[in-house]
């Protein structure tokens, strides 16, 4: 029994931190919100030499073909940091699944690059007033010889800005059911209409991508044509679990600034800690980020084990963790009294950040009925 | 139990509501309710809608009829403000000089003052801020530490004000500073003065909020100057000011529940008209469920104040229980605007011109989190009503 | 405007606050729960004597005829005291129908010994192991000439052993629906065997009632034949409003003693309100007590009133009730510490029938749709 | 991160299964789990369990070899208390000798206090109690005032203890009693003593409970009578000793966990067995939700506690983080079976043998306010969490 990140995955979560202490920490993502992203783009690359977009990348591409655990540390420190990019959708979403569903060609073109970090894939699945259904997507991919050809529109693109390749769920047969559905890659060249849309959450650029007839290879379908929907279920698998990780990581900062102030903001001559109002929040908090990062190791843990109730384990991760975030969130406002209410100190950062996750592919109720579902109930 | 409106009170109301519908800006009944961005028009803008509510005879209503008001009744009071909020009325920019600090003149200002102030309080030529909160007195408002000190036959007063509404527009400021100190009992020592703010000595910067909003400044003074003409009530003893002046506002916290209805109906309606998997939100369980849940809490809080109003009634003035509508209002605020973000799903974090239905839920989630921490956060409240109405002793070290 | 009991409604609670404290108040129940009745029963004669039984009963039958706002202090009180016996079932249900419903021969029969305190009735609606819904109701009423002839049997008939007459909710048509329901008068006498039930709330007693070829005279009908579901309906408003009333009056009861018992005990050389996390607790359950008197005082009101949103504002007082009322029993077990865990103080008995009354002719979730229903949603 | 077991651990859980099929009471696999209802029955028959697992080297696993133990590890002790709960084997009647006193002697008695009585414990023939709590020190346990002052060469005790465990079973208490008295700081003058049950001077009498069971005693003692060589430790340094023979008690809330989960998976059966409406409770989507969460925080809780078993086993001692383990179970249990208990609908409230299912809900349901109160106060554990791994300011006054 060892429940714990290894001494080497902690000593790179070590890495990860100073590096991103040293690029101002959620400094970047400040910036990012005013579209500044010159420094953003370079701590990325710095990130991508210390080697965490090579992770889960076997290393016939260029990468250090290591497990998914070991992305933990990543996830949670970016998490922390509320760090900019689609790291999250390229190596928790994109890179498992073209591992284990991508051909021989398509390996080769997208995995070096991604270890190297010059290239990044966001997703594509919602689109405008749709909901997330397999009946919400009506993007069509007709063929055309050796083509496919792309009409319509995808919303809410996560730093659709920022990636070089969208991996776009689009229907390529009639109907509307969960049959007909595939998913594509479209690169950033091929032609597609960028507009960025207006986001609660301003350190997260969120991107309308259309096509209007859009022409790409047919070779640009990921698994098996019509499969999209059962290859989308098993990449939410790895999705969420990383999703969980970024959360907790972001959680953790969130207690160490309630924490920290409560130690140091006086009122009525006691430092505001001492008051149990705030004090055993405090504790409530801390008691929802430890049982979110338990459920969020294991489940990181249980994408590569034959773990029975690894659904279950993995949607409970990342319900718990919505939830929890959302609130320890919104606690650290309220015991940053007026100054957390402001722009300028970071706690409103994080809210905004977990209310942008809240239902991101799928509802707390949505991955609930996933754990109910996943135990046979 | 009578809940019945006298007709006098349903009068007063017809009155009212006919006046607003020929008076509101044009266009405003057609739902164009945008108000200036800029600085300058947003404040000529309210003033002038200031300047009509006293050509009305409706700037301050509670006044005494002498004063410019109309010796309103708690009730038409009340009246006021449902009426206020059921049109969406735009703000009123002298809500501190009209609520707040005229009733207090009026109460105990000397002569001079009344005269100096009053008139212009009701006109909107003179917009009023209040200087309390420090960066280190907050909730331990006794704390501060902005000092006037007495040279020949002026005032010099220093220090720092935050979290300051409408200070940015304000010519006048009801300020609170020490002119003495004593160490056991901090509230001792405060002076309450009528500060001018169009004075070098006086900086104002505005504070950005999480939600984007710059409706608070921190104010800054520097050698700012007063005379004693400008003191209210005795020096030293300005907590005691304070305090009556707050009470003055004996019926603020009733906008803010008529707001709370209102945006629980508009929740209801989006939940009606908007849909998911092709059904209006409100046909889902578990959104009934917790709207129904709401319409109870909604509905008893208004009910509560319905039930502190009349002991206020009763007994000639507000208790304690105004601080159980404060709290209540206000967490009850941000929980139902963080249900109205949830129900949304992924598509509510589209923002501005994006949002999927309406940008206010978003605002109006983001906004909510201040209503916890103004005015006295929840914790304070907690404290007040344990102690003053369930008398649970004092917390040690306060 | 005036939102308040009146004078003399105030001060009507106040004789019935002073009798019930000399008859010991909870102690009653205690008795009862042992099945000792003998002080009940001269508690219950003696209210009976102060007017309580005759509030809403016509004065042509005996009774005072005041309005439903004058029970309001009874219901309190009552609850306060946990006191035993079916008044809420014989004056917040029964009395109402019989006046709505009722023959001229039934009211003479029945209006007159409520008010004088010699008759009570209380109510059968659940079957053993089935739902509350017209499906679950099995109790079969044949006609035989002009009689009815009873078949089945009604479980949780509260305080049975107590009541003179039980209302019944039978079938008196073949079918499962809605329709074929109808409610029945049997007395003690006709013949009904009844058999105590153990319940978690020791204070209150269960009874199943069986009815094996029961025969009663067809008068005994109340309201139109077919009706009877309808007639429940109407009922359950009248019965939910005095519910709330009464779980009012055990929450105020557990605030006090929760407010009381934390300015006297001491810990660590303080009493423990002192301490926030104890403070702010009991802030609370009074916020939650203010909210349920509000809206159980209106919905008293507005059972009398033309209250566009009749239904809703009643059912709310009922759900909000129910939650607080627990929530707040539960509060003070903890507050009181191990003593609170202990049989000897009275804590216990409050959450115990917060508990018993949850689900009691309909569970929160019930009252919560029957809200969104009747605002049209 | 491993999760696996070793051989070593699983050849350990098949010993320790097949043991158990052997010895469980006659009938106990069959479900027939009663206990004797009368106090005597009831404790010859645990007092007899406890002798039988002495017997198969079953008693204290985790004590040292030479003193009867198995020497076990941690993982051991873990695998010890699953197979227990899942077996739902007879409860230990000598728990807290077993698991606080005789660990405590080990390391810190006097080898005739160690030769006096381990061998007693580990047989069952000496059932221990503990003597902390009194009237007017519970949370505050520091404060008790039962005294014991030396007369001769004995120690006569004078004072009363309440909620004392297995109080009425007991032969031998382990006390704490004032020897002397430090104003600033009451933990110093707290003296720990073996006390001998069976004197004139003890009495018990049993606390009833809320849910009508008598698991705790008041314990009164009148010139109650205890010799030097009953001390534990030094004089007036006992709270010390008790401190490390609590931290002896290293594996018991796994017990509680593992009790929690396999409640979890009861309550699973009874939502898929139990219709309303024709329908599996566990089919109902309040229902469904309302479960998915509570699995992820019973998972949650169980994944705590290995994290920090991990801790306990790389530092070699336990933190502050078990405050988190009891807190959390301790107020899931209580969500849980309150929740069991509302899906019961009205019928719920029938108990004993009328009870709609099975009365264990409703039993837990009552039991389950004693665990945020009992071992430490809610409370009282986020104060622990708070001040000891948060380091955040202890209370004014404490």
């Amino acid at each position: 029994m060892d429940f714990a990140l290894s001494e080497e995955q902690e000593m790179f979560r070590g890495y990860l931190r100073k590096y991103l202490d040293d690029a101002g920490q959620t400094k970047l993502a400040r910036e990012y919100s005013k579209g500044k992203t010159n420094e953003l783009k370079a701590t990325l690359q710095g990130l991508s030499e210390l080697g965490a977009t090579g992770i889960n990348i076997p290393e016939v591409y260029g990468g250090l073909e290591l497990g998914t655990l070991d992305l933990v540390p990543v996830f949670e420190e970016m998490g922390r940091a509320l760090l900019p990019g689609c790291y999250l959708e390229t190596m928790g979403f994109a890179v498992p699944l073209i591992k284990k569903y991508g051909t021989k060609a398509q390996k080769e073109k997208y995995l070096p690059e991604i270890a190297a970090g010059t290239r990044s894939i966001t997703l594509g699945v919602i689109e405008p007033k749709r909901d997330f259904s397999p009946y919400g997507i009506q993007c069509f991919a007709g063929k055309e010889g050796d083509d496919l050809v792309l009409t319509g529109t995808k919303t809410l693109v996560p730093d659709g800005d920022l990636a070089d390749t969208y991996l776009l769920l689009v229907r390529t047969d009639e109907g509307d059911g969960q049959t007909g559905l595939s998913f594509v890659f479209v690169d950033h060249q091929d032609g597609a209409q960028l507009q960025l849309q207006k986001c609660i959450d301003e350190s997260k650029h969120l991107v309308e991508l259309s096509f209007d007839e859009i022409k790409i290879p047919n070779e640009r379908l990921l698994g098996e044509e019509g499969q999209g929907w059962t290859i989308l279920e098993d990449g939410l698998l790895y999705l969420n679990a990383a999703l969980s990780s970024m959360m907790v990581g972001g959680m953790e900062k969130v207690v160490d600034m309630a924490t920290e102030y409560a130690k140091i903001r006086e009122q009525f001559g006691q430092p505001i800690g001492r008051f149990q109002a705030i004090k055993h929040r405090i504790v409530d908090m801390k008691l929802e980020l430890e049982t979110a990062r338990s459920l969020s190791y294991y489940a990181n843990w249980a994408l590569e084990s034959e773990e029975q109730e690894r659904e279950a384990t993995i949607y409970s991760a990342r319900s718990f963790a919505t939830n929890a975030f959302i609130e320890v969130a919104s606690h650290n406002i309220q015991i940053h009294g007026g100054i957390g209410f402001s722009e300028e100190i970071d706690c409103h950062l994080f809210l905004k950040r977990a209310r942008y996750y809240e239902s991101y592919l799928g509802s707390v109720n949505y991955y609930n009925e996933q754990i109910a579902s996943g135990l046979g109930w | 139990m009578d809940f019945t409106i006298t007709k006098n009170e349903e009068a007063f109301r017809l009155e009212l509501r006919s006046w607003l519908e020929e008076n509101l800006p044009p266009g405003w009944l057609d739902g164009n309710k945008e108000l200036p961005k800029e600085k300058e028009a947003y404040s000529q803008f309210l003033r002038d809608w200031q300047r009509k509510l006293y050509e009305g005879g409706w700037a301050a209503i509670a006044w005494p009829k002498e004063y410019g008001g109309r010796d309103a009744t708690l009730m038409e009071e009340i009246i006021y403000h449902q009426e206020m909020v059921r049109i969406d009325a735009p703000p009123l920019i002298n809500y501190i000089g009209i609520h707040m600090v005229g009733p207090t003149l009026i109460q105990s200002g000397t002569e001079e003052q009344k005269e100096k102030h009053i008139q212009k309080i009701l006109t909107g030529e003179e917009v009023w801020c209040q200087g309390y909160s420090e960066p280190n007195a907050g909730s331990d408002l006794a704390a501060i530490q902005t000092n006037a000190v007495k040279e020949g036959d002026k005032w010099i007063i220093n220090g720092q004000k935050v979290w300051t509404s409408f200070g940015q527009f304000a010519d006048k400021c009801f300020l609170l500073a020490r002119t003495s100190y004593d160490r056991e009992k901090k509230h001792r020592g405060i002076t309450a003065f009528l500060l001018d703010m169009h004075q070098p000595g006086v900086e104002t910067k505005p504070i950005i909020q999480m939600d984007g909003k710059q409706e608070f400044n921190e104010v800054y003074l520097t050698d700012a100057i007063a005379s004693d003409a400008d003191i209210v009530g005795e020096v030293d003893k300005g907590w005691r000011v304070m305090i009556a002046l707050m009470l003055h506002e004996r019926t603020g916290i009733g906008a803010e529940l008529f707001t709370l209805e209102k945006r629980f109906n508009d929740l209801v309606e989006m939940a009606k008209e908007h849909e998911v998997n092709g059904q209006p939100l409100l046909k889902d369980s578990f959104i009934r469920q917790k709207m129904a849940g709401l319409y109870a809490r909604v509905r008893g809080s208004l009910l509560n104040y319905y039930r502190n109003l009349t002991i206020t009634l009763k007994q000639g003035h507000p208790g304690a229980e105004s601080s159980i509508d404060k709290l209540v209002v206000s967490e009850l605020t941000k929980e139902m605007a963080a249900f109205a973000m949830s129900i949304q799903g992924h598509q509510g974090v589209l923002w501005k011109e994006d949002a999927l239905i309406d940008t206010r839920w978003q605002e109006n989630f983001l906004a909510s989190f201040g209503q916890t921490i103004g005015g006295g956060t929840s914790e304070v409240q907690r404290n007040t009503i344990g102690e003053r109405l369930l008398g649970l002793p004092k917390d040690l070290g306060r």
